[in-house]
């Protein structure tokens, strides 16, 4: 890659941000929920949180994991444990930036749109917002330190138990 | 059962003093949400409209509602909380259009024509009142006491801030019930306590107010519909807890994890349950249920306490909240939570509290399943408006319960609803 | 004409026995659409909820509606099917919350409080009935039969299920009229042969399901909102074809490809209509309209069965589906087709089917023009609730006819819609 | 004051003759809704459909609403302007389903049957009349001329197109007033200019249709809401202008820039508003306000003429532009701009009314606000329908004005109101 | 392009294929759906297929197509024949995934959301779902070869009749 | 730079503009309005048209700016003059296409959508279109010479403050 990385770096970090969350996204709309914690680093933070809430600087996120065992108990939990709606999402996802790198760690920034079709065939506009994304290289893969994920839609339609 | 018409909505009721079946029609008629606002939300009782570390400062202020009617949460400069209907007396305007801010200069005026009221509601200014150039302006006699915003008359409760648009009611202690179960736990989170709001979550659930009414009152359904409640005995029907009901419709549930009793566990187990998994469910990261122990004295490691009409406050494990229901319809309602801690805290507890919210909250683990079974009563009533519930574990009476396998909360709702609504 | 005030919505009518006529408000009113769901959908009526063919297996069942009300259609594991209301005899819970799947436990049981039921609608199982260590538990008289799920009466007539919510019904055969017209056609497609489902489509259509239902009994349009039905004669008033009336309000319409009678080809090219264009329209590739002929052998290639009030059972070509017709409100309803071949067909007659929904369906170049034309009717009707529509093509009268320059179906539907509804 | 219960909505009014306030109940009634459509719209008013303009040549037509009822506007090859309502005389199709266009043959043909009218929706064809090959077809008693579209009267005056329902009409100039401020001003603007319509916009508003019209005939906001117009004096309260009231309701409200009295500058500036930062708030490029000046030579540079039921001219600077009202229910409007030049612009000229756009329009720096002010009232008064409003400023009574400091033509609005729906 | 092409592969194929799709995308939204077929094959396939059908495994699509020449007369019938409202789309793309390469075909993956607005002005979510494209090179173009559109928004909004 | 042009220009320039169009995005969507401005050039010209103007050729634009000082006197007046209900946006752009390049000038044509989240937290469908831009290079850093934002959605909810 060195030729392709002197001539254009950003150009090249964008294209491999975009294929991570490109890859990201798909593993949720696809229904493959099993593999979305790998997506992350074994100490990963991953935080859901109402753009009301970080607007007025107050830490309450409706999803807080801290591990990735917590993303993995959030899997099993909707596949074995919860009740709720049947749905399914589809991300749009756009304007990927690529901020900075620091010490190995790639600041990243996302828009994102989540719309949701529920049993009855209907698509709505789920939950908008961003996603602040801290991304690391772990054997040469990049995954997620940190993922937060900003959402404008701080009404929740009904619930949240899909990840976004 | 008899059972006897009703007008509104057309709906036939158990005869007098049955509580324990309620047609379902009393969920889907515009006729009865719209006399619940007069007879409920505006009649004799006390509105949740928030914490008084919401508006810590002199100047602060919230837009929030009473029943649908939009109204603002103020502090004056005394530090005394004012609450008044969000309408401006001139031409009808909000005259509060942010969810909450502080307002330094304490009056807040209305941008259609800059009439200005202070805090309190009264008005204090109107442009060009006595005309320009001596052209124009009000009549000789308009008397700007006249006109001042609807205001309702508010106590402020160890912290927790309640409206009534009924001049004669009872205070709050009073109205909860005094020295009853509602006031002792009441007190047990706030009394003496200095909170801090951490955040603030809102689900907007398309199903009628009283299903979650019937919801936050249920002890029966807790550890059937949450498999996380009943398998890691968070909340177990077969724990040491139970019922306590004030002033008729007020209710308090409350549990304590570990004490189930042998014989209780036996009958669960034998329940074979889809929400009993206690020897197979396990989680990777077991970091999530483990809270601080003992945070207060008496071990009760969950109380839901259901003040109605519009406020249920919450102590699970540690995490703390307020949930307010409003309604917005007579098919949806919105329900906005407010997370607090206290000052006290250190960084560790902190941190619990806001870990646990992965429990309770829109995307809780046990509480997302209460919005969703809201949502599947309504869409299931559409039609046989006259067709009755069941609301008989337990009994068909209403009294306290020294345990949880009853619906006797969810009656005392109903009986005081009736008496409310004239029906 | 007369007329003569209707109470319901305040509607006038044409006098007693004139169908040529109807008030707009019909389709407006929600007084109107509530007696509907009343006198209609749960009235002497059987309405379909599937086909056989969607619950093969013992415990596959399948949600849906009857009129607006949700319903389960369920196969028990001694093959009977049944169907039963979608709420919970307990609070209210929709039970049943997916569109389809197999309960190969055969008890449905509502996730709220686990009330299970079996596959017949009966209650089979409640948690915690006699309480937790001899604490709570329901009532000693408590009776599991008195609070089973509300059945319907289910019949499936040649592998197509319908129910009724009145007892009193006679059975299908005798309610679309035995050995009449719907029935032979009826049978023609489904008596003794293997239907396989291949597969679904849905389209919610902001319209009253009357002017859907209106135009699928309506042989006057086809030819002239259609052009590719005129153009390429899949369909022409001018073939052989007509129209027949069983038991009041169930018609049958069908035609034959390519038998246009000399003098009425002629009448129709003279009228230069939009939709007729066979000498300068054609298709780049034709594969879409060449059929596999002779599939039956009395040659008709084109049958639009409507079976009131919520069935369309269609072949056309090679196409074969039925449209299920669900009322969502005064001004919207969903159509939900359910496309079948059968197990006989080869691969090269299972892709004809497959290509020609081309033709018919949301996308279909024909059909999609339905939908449009019943929307657009909707938008126009918004006031004038008392202006009448004009309904008098091939007469006044209804009577089947020997060919397709008539609206004589209508006015049966009418005719009888009236009746049921006592205007 | 006394108060008089009314029937409609069940709302309370003022005792007869005092318009100085209105019961909220009139923004969010259904009843009230619908009784206005009744006697309002379909009432003995003249409602605007569009510009000559809009439809300059033969055959051009223009969908549009009179209230929320779908009517035509179309031209015909004499030049004469027609308008019907938007539904086929058959069985109440849209006939016409596009915003604008030219039908070259003159003729509109529902795309259901084909029926086909003319521009002046007499029924001119009818496909299959006489059946096919001697079978269907229309009764011998059809008569064509029984099946027309329904009409409304037109008249074009100035160039400005208004038709009715009420066939009693005096005509458009006495309906506003013969001489009088409403038709001067609509002369001063369209009397012998040929005008040129340079593009439109849409806005749609959750809120009553009439919170819209009390802004549009409201002297006192303009200078409280508007910092735009306040600072730089594009309106302002102190300038020389006043109000015009003719028959009743419509109403005409002007000003002239840069005439304000030392007075009354002296007496705004005192009032410390928001709203009047002309020392402080200054533009980048000022290019925005460099209208051109004189463009008539009354140096009348503001002019809002509000002529009721539905429509609103304006002159401001060089912005020309007519808003239609479209009610859509009790709490939404559309609000459908028409912007316009005049043929004898010049490049220049042209330039400015479009850069002036941005004032004046649904992303105007003025006039977004009246947009925003309407909502706010509309979300403020969804209960309290029995409260009132306070129109009280410049007196309570109904007359001319030489200043700006009232609100008399918005009680002028309610008088006449009133006496329509009979209250 | 043999540089780049040796440099980033994977990167370099993506960049195609977006261009593609944001062609093909453009063309519809800009109403030049004369020139829609070309995008295809002669020996195409075109299936718009409810997410229904496709998780239960049954065959049925809404539009269906085995050659350019049944895509033309789509295209035609839109013109000239059919009956159905004024509208307009407005496709937003994302997170195109190249899948394999194999025999010169490739095989690619993407999101997309269609909003329509009709006559009135206003804006819905029309349709949502994914593109699953097999593209192969014709002379160095990149054409369909296949091009499956599953949808998740099954209760279509009255009809359809604009390609996807 | 020069190796990555020679090999492949397009790709190259599009990435180029996707940035430019990404961080204008970013902007209005973080609320860093005041920056705004500054993606244009002096003697810019913005316009915002409704498609219903577009296709009938009329000229009339709901935001009409010929100067970087117009689109500065918009910002201002939306921060301390301008009376509306508080919101924010949320972007989606997709299918960026370089259209051509002539006399350093860049044409491209983005779609777009904008949804808009009021105080009540619900997340609508306000606004789609697309962008027909004109791009110079100005020391280096791409500008919009000229803006067109033609929107589909003309029936605008109640009013537009923000910038598109
Ligand atoms: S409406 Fe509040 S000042 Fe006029
Ligand atoms: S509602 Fe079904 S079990 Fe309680
Ligand atoms: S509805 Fe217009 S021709 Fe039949
Ligand atoms: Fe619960
Ligand atoms: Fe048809
Ligand atoms: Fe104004």
């Amino acid at each position: 890659m060195s030729t392709a990385v002197a001539t254009a770096p950003v150009t090249t970090t964008r294209q491999e941000v975009e294929d991570l969350i490109h890859a990201y996204v798909q593993c949720i709309d696809d229904d493959r929920l099993e593999e979305w914690p790998d997506f992350f680093t074994d100490d990963c933070v991953y935080r859901v949180v109402p753009r009301e809430n970080a607007d007025a600087g107050l830490p309450v996120a409706v999803m807080y994991c801290d591990s990735k065992g917590m993303l993995r108990d959030r899997i099993v939990a909707l596949r074995k444990a919860n009740i709720y709606a049947p749905h399914f999402y589809r991300h749009l996802v756009s304007n990927t930036r690529v901020l900075g790198e620091q010490g190995g760690v790639i600041r990243a920034q996302t828009n994102y749109g989540v719309f949701q079709t529920l049993l009855d065939g209907e698509t709505r506009v789920y939950n908008t917002g961003k996603y602040v994304d801290q991304i690391v290289r772990v054997n040469g893969q990049l995954r997620f330190k940190e993922k937060v994920c900003v959402f404008d839609t701080y009404r929740i339609q009904t619930l949240m138990v899909t990840p976004i | 059962m008899d059972a006897r018409v009703k007008r509104t909505g057309g709906l036939i009721w158990p005869e007098e003093g049955v509580s324990s079946a309620v047609p379902y029609g009393v969920f889907t008629e515009q006729a009865v949400y719209d006399e619940e606002q007069a007879r409920i939300y505006r009649g004799p009782t006390w509105n949740f409209i928030g914490l008084a570390a919401e508006v810590p400062n002199p100047g602060d202020f919230k837009t929030t509602y009473v029943g649908d009617t939009p109204v603002v949460m103020t502090r004056d400069d005394t530090g005394a909380i004012h609450a008044w209907v969000n309408r401006c007396a001139h031409r009808g305007a909000l005259v509060c259009r942010e969810l909450r801010g502080n307002n330094a200069a304490g009056t807040y005026t209305c941008v259609y024509h800059q009439w200005s009221f202070d805090a309190a509601g009264d008005l204090v200014g109107v442009p060009f009142r006595r005309g320009l150039g001596g052209k124009g302006g009000y009549p000789a006699d308009f008397d700007l006491k006249a006109h001042g915003l609807r205001k309702l008359r508010v106590e402020d409760y160890h912290g927790v801030v309640f409206a009534t648009f009924d001049a004669n009611m009872p205070g709050v202690q009073d109205y909860l019930g005094a020295g009853g179960a509602m006031d002792a736990h009441l007190q047990r989170i706030f009394k003496d306590r200095e909170i801090e709001v951490i955040g603030h979550a809102r689900q907007y659930i398309p199903s009628n107010w009283k299903f979650y009414a019937e919801n936050t009152k249920d002890p029966y359904h807790a550890s059937l519909l949450h498999l996380f409640h009943m398998t890691f005995g968070l909340y177990r029907s077969s724990q040491v807890g139970g019922v306590k009901i004030t002033n008729g419709w007020h209710t308090v549930l409350f549990s304590r994890s570990g004490t189930d009793s042998e014989a209780a566990l036996a009958d669960t187990k034998q329940s074979q349950l889809r929400t009993y998994q206690a020897d197979t469910y396990t989680l990777d990261d077991p970091s999530l249920l483990r809270g601080r122990q003992g945070e207060w004295d008496d071990d009760v490691t969950l109380v839901i306490m259901s003040l109605m009409p519009s406020l249920v406050i919450q102590q699970i494990q540690n995490t703390l909240a307020v949930r307010q229901i409003l309604p917005k319809g007579r098919d949806a309602f919105e329900l906005v939570w407010t997370y607090f801690g206290y000052k006290t805290d250190d960084e560790e507890l902190r941190n619990i509290r806001l870990k646990q919210i992965n429990l309770i909250g829109p995307a809780g683990l046990i509480s997302m399943e209460d919005g969703e079974s809201s949502v599947i009563c309504q869409q299931a009533v559409v039609r046989d408006q006259n067709d009755w519930s069941c609301i008989e574990m337990g009994g068909r009476d209403v009294q306290d319960a020294d345990h949880l396998v009853t619906e006797t909360t969810i009656r005392a709702f109903w009986d005081h609803y009736r008496a409310l609504m004239g029906y």
